[in-house]
């Protein structure tokens, strides 16, 4: 018999697929519906301290390859989100609760409510790259991004991911300025700074002009981060960026991730697409007679 | 090539303008996607918004019913014949055209998305409650006339027909004819309390729900009902699939995400 | 009538549509039946000062939408280079020299002999992200890009444009010092760094492990480059990435590109790609009654 | 989606290995690719190289007949059944497949990329010349027989059959028959000469020219020849193609994209 589990920074998952962050996160019910998806952890919407709208539509654009989002981070704010923690709480696998804020402090004080309503970890958005003040622009700054990680590990005692962008030359400082102040695990990539222009329109589609690019188009972008990531830190790197089958999860894993998230493929291919994607992984184990899923993470290493 | 990368958003040019009722208009467009009975677009307005908008008419030149009701639907209504508009999709699961005989219910611009649907079942199996405020609002008469054998109106106000919701008129119609299937499509509350009637009665039924979108492609998670999501695995969803959702009827969501009640 | 003529930071072409740097590029040959497909001007491969065989096959690797590669800067070197310029100068259409090196000097003694050879203008390679010591490696400094085209443009009359890599989030600042430095328009983008790992054989494809994606995939990266460029920029944008119909070619436009150039696209649809997207946007004025592309260019702005 | 977004590159298993003649091996292996004749594929022995063989055999059991003249093919025909390689494509422009009476001249491993095409013509149609340096290097006897009603060999030392080269036998062949096409397939001199004797007799000819492929897939340019992309416009091209270009039988490219005579 092969065996998926994976034991991420502590965290205990059945499989190593995720939800990412902003996919049918943002309520209980969506999060339970993942779980029967087939995922191994969820991670939630990411939160910001008070209710935002988000940007207007149009907020998404659908390409063959992936899509471009311009959500603009909405979410109920960190109060109202007790409620569907709890309800996604009854999915009895682990959830990650991601935060936003516009400082270290803010950072803490949210992650500290997540941990409070029950997260098993938290997942730090350094890496939104369509929010004015947040994310992205945070995130390509090593200093920043170790003030706002030794503050938020001050503040609550399950383990703590920082989730990076892939938009900068400085990944690696970046991540190894996370590793040096505590951070316990790294994810990578959030999108790709993007824009589409609509030639009848005569302008961006997007309300907000720039989006996110995901989806198969920034799998070879995630898949050499991750590789980089791998080579460069000591604490696990989790994998996400255009996986929708089992073939695209194993490239990230072989390439160093020790566990896998999916947003785009929930999308393209449907909430099944994680209990399909580990069914897959498990054939080709057996094919290749490997019974742990951990004798693949990194092997695309010599 | 081309065919293979093009972009899924799609400029139309109005090819003709119809007022329906008070605040109502039809505009049709060539688009030759494929769609099916129940099924939405995303219609953006440039500068404006972009927003769900049910087929009201298939085929290649299809066609959506708008009611004015806020900044972008009053755009929408204020377009001339020649105007653009783009427009992405068909996006999500209509109705299973049914067998036998169909009991269909519309309130409010409900019938935009039930009449496609009609329109693929043999005419003397069909019978519609159209439910309107009053008779300025109301709306599809006629053509649901060319669809069913008998068309039943009904009004809060009494100005014509059943005076009453359609709710209580379709209690009426099912109580003189046995039907094998419902269809519904209007307000929440009236698809509540019409599924509850189907549940007495024992007649299986699908209705088509509304929640706010903003992808309409399924990532989001705004449109979720129960952890469904009402742009793909609805907007349609059969009478057994809402008995176990414990938000139907009840609550909606915001464009925070925040819980709202109905 | 419609025009399509432009005048690019001095250089008349016909039409807006350039061959793009390191596809059909080599040899005099190849930059001609380029010419044939309609293209209104030609970039060479990036030439060296020796020849280079570059990276070992796999140096490709074929996906739905679009190429990775890492050919590693195989060039015959710029001496022999001499005869593949004249005879790619009886297409009489402008050739634009591409050059690469590891110091300013050797930029500027490239770019003398690539003017000597009859170049109309000289691209400079600062951003291809797979050969050590080059390229991007150079390309997300200023300081250093600066000093390059200081450089280069005391040593050569002809216009130069620097081509800039979209893989740091520092693109505007080197674009602005690029710009201070004198230089003549911007190329953007050349492309992302990335990786493609199979799964069979459990290690990346390519040779060099890392390589450039290109096509469709990286589109709405240099849509938004460009878009930012052209905001932030006085000097013309050259738009590059993804473009292989009409549409794509007027997004960069409408984004503010002066002229787009077109690699994938080469080997996606074929040489008469330049000439698809000449008669696609000419349909595309006539129907909105514009007389000359100079009028779309960064109609995508309010 | 899997399907539209598959991976081009197709890990294949061999099925079976066979010894064709001294230092050149024929490997089967079950792949469903849709190719013509006249194809190839780029083949990746992972850890050694990636290098363009042309199929030799079509069908859902493919094959590609290797000589092992260095590194890479050195692994190639060292695999074994059960062995996996790597493949992608099939690429470029094959033959077409030609109608009347038809005259196959093939020189060393040339013979892999004919005898595809050479199976879809009448064996009554077809006669064949091969050639070979010694007999012990002679391809393909067996095989050509079953495709062609005429089969003769050439050898440069008269191990076998006609002492000379094959373009001499061949010039034999035509001047005793008179044949509506004639295809050829081996070392460039060899086709260059070849081609000379089918413009002095007037008769059409199609050949597959080899130049050195990094991409193979249209882009890089380094198969260039007269700026034609032998992985794309090729590897077959018409007589008449070839009569305008200039470098063919005198030039081809180095790693470098640097000209070498030939
Ligand atoms: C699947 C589906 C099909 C629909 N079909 C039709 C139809 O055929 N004809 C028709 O007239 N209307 C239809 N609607 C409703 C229509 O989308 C809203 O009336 C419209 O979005 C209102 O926008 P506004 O800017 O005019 O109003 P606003 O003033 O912005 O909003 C008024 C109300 O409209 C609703 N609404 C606004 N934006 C959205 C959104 N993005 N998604 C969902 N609801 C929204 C909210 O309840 C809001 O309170 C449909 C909605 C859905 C979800
Ligand atoms: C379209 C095409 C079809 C071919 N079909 C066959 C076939 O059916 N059977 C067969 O045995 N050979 C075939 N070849 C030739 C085969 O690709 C070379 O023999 C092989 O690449 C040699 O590699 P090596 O590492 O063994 O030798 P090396 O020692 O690396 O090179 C020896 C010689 O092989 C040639 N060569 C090397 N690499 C390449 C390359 N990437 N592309 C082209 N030529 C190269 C060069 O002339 C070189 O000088 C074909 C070539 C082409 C272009
Ligand atoms: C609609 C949408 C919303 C997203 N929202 C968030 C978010 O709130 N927080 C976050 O960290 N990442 C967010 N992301 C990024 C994804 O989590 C993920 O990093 C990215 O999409 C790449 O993975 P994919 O190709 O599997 O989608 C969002 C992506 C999409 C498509
Ligand atoms: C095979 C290949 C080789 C390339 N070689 C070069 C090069 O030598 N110099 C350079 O500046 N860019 C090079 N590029 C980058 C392209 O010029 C272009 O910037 C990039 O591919 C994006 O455009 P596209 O999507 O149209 O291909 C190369 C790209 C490809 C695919
Ligand atoms: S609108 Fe349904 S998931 Fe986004
Ligand atoms: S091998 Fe690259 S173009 Fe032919």
């Amino acid at each position: 018999m092969t065996s998926l589990k994976v034991v991420l920074a502590g965290v205990e998952m059945e499989n190593p697929t995720m939800l990412a962050s902003g996919i049918m996160g943002e309520t209980g019910g969506s999060l339970l519906a993942m779980a029967k998806g087939g995922a191994g952890a969820l991670v939630t919407k990411s939160i910001g301290s008070a209710p935002r709208e988000g940007h207007k539509n149009p907020t998404l654009v659908e390409l063959e390859f992936g899509y471009m989002n311009a959500m603009g981070l909405p979410n109920p704010g960190i109060d109202a989100f007790g409620e569907e923690m709890y309800e996604a709480g009854k999915a009895g696998i682990p959830i990650v609760g991601s935060v936003f804020g516009a400082s270290a402090e803010e950072f803490a004080s949210l992650s500290k409510r997540m941990q409070e309503f029950g997260a098993e970890a938290i997942e730090l958005n350094l890496s939104c790259p369509h929010a004015k003040g947040y994310g992205m622009e945070m995130g390509v700054d090593p200093d920043v991004v170790a003030s706002i990680i030794s503050e938020v590990k001050a503040a609550v005692a399950v383990p703590v991911f920082a989730k990076l962008t892939p938009n900068t030359h400085r990944l690696i400082d970046v991540a190894l300025a996370a590793e040096k102040a505590g951070v316990d695990a790294i994810v990578a990539i959030n999108t790709l700074k993007a824009m589409k222009i609509d030639v009848d329109a005569m302008r961006p589609v997007l309300s907000n002009r720039y989006g996110g690019l995901s989806g198969p188009a920034v799998r070879g972008v995630g898949v050499r981060c991750v590789y980089e990531l791998y080579e460069a830190l000591n604490i696990p790197v989790i994998g996400v960026g255009g996986i929708e089958d089992w073939r695209s999860a194993l490239e990230y894993i072989m390439a160093g991730a020790a566990a896998v998230q999916i947003g785009s493929g929930v999308g393209r291919v449907g909430p099944r697409v994680f209990g399909d994607i580990c069914s897959g992984i498990s054939s080709y184990m057996e094919v290749n007679r490997l019974r742990n899923i951990s004798q693949l993470v990194g092997v695309a290493h010599d | 090539m081309t065919e293979r990368f093009m972009v899924t958003q799609t400029a139309v040019n109005i090819a003709s303008r119809a007022e329906e009722a008070e605040d109502v208009v039809t505009l049709r467009f060539d688009w030759d996607a494929p769609a099916s009975p129940g099924q939405f677009i995303m219609v953006w307005i440039p500068g404006v918004d972009e927003v769900p908008m049910s087929l009201s008419y298939l085929g290649d030149r299809k066609g959506i019913t708008v009611k004015n009701i806020g900044e972008a639907t009053k755009a929408l209504t204020s377009l001339q014949a020649g105007d653009q508009m783009i427009v992405r999709g068909p996006y999500g699961r209509g109705y299973h055209v049914p067998k036998g005989k169909v009991l269909a219910v519309g309130g409010g611009t409900g019938m935009a998305s039930l009449l496609p649907a009609l329109e693929r079942v043999p005419t003397a199996d069909v019978h519609t409650a159209i439910g309107a405020r009053g008779e300025r609002e109301l709306l599809f008469e006629e053509r649901a006339k060319r669809t069913s054998s008998n068309v039943r109106v009904s009004t809060d106000d009494g100005s014509k027909g059943f005076h009453g919701n359609a709710v209580q008129l379709a209690r009426e119609m099912m109580s003189s004819t046995k039907y094998d299937m419902v269809l519904g499509c209007g307000p929440e509350k009236m698809l509540y309390f019409l599924h509850k009637l189907c549940a007495e009665k024992g007649v299986p039924c699908q209705m088509s729900l509304e929640r706010y979108m903003k992808c309409g492609a399924g990532l989001c998670g705004s449109c979720a009902i129960d952890g469904k999501r009402v742009c793909r695995e609805g907007p349609v969803f059969t009478g057994d699939e809402l008995k176990d959702m414990k938000e139907f009827g009840k609550q909606r969501r915001d464009e925070c995400g925040g819980r709202l009640r109905l």
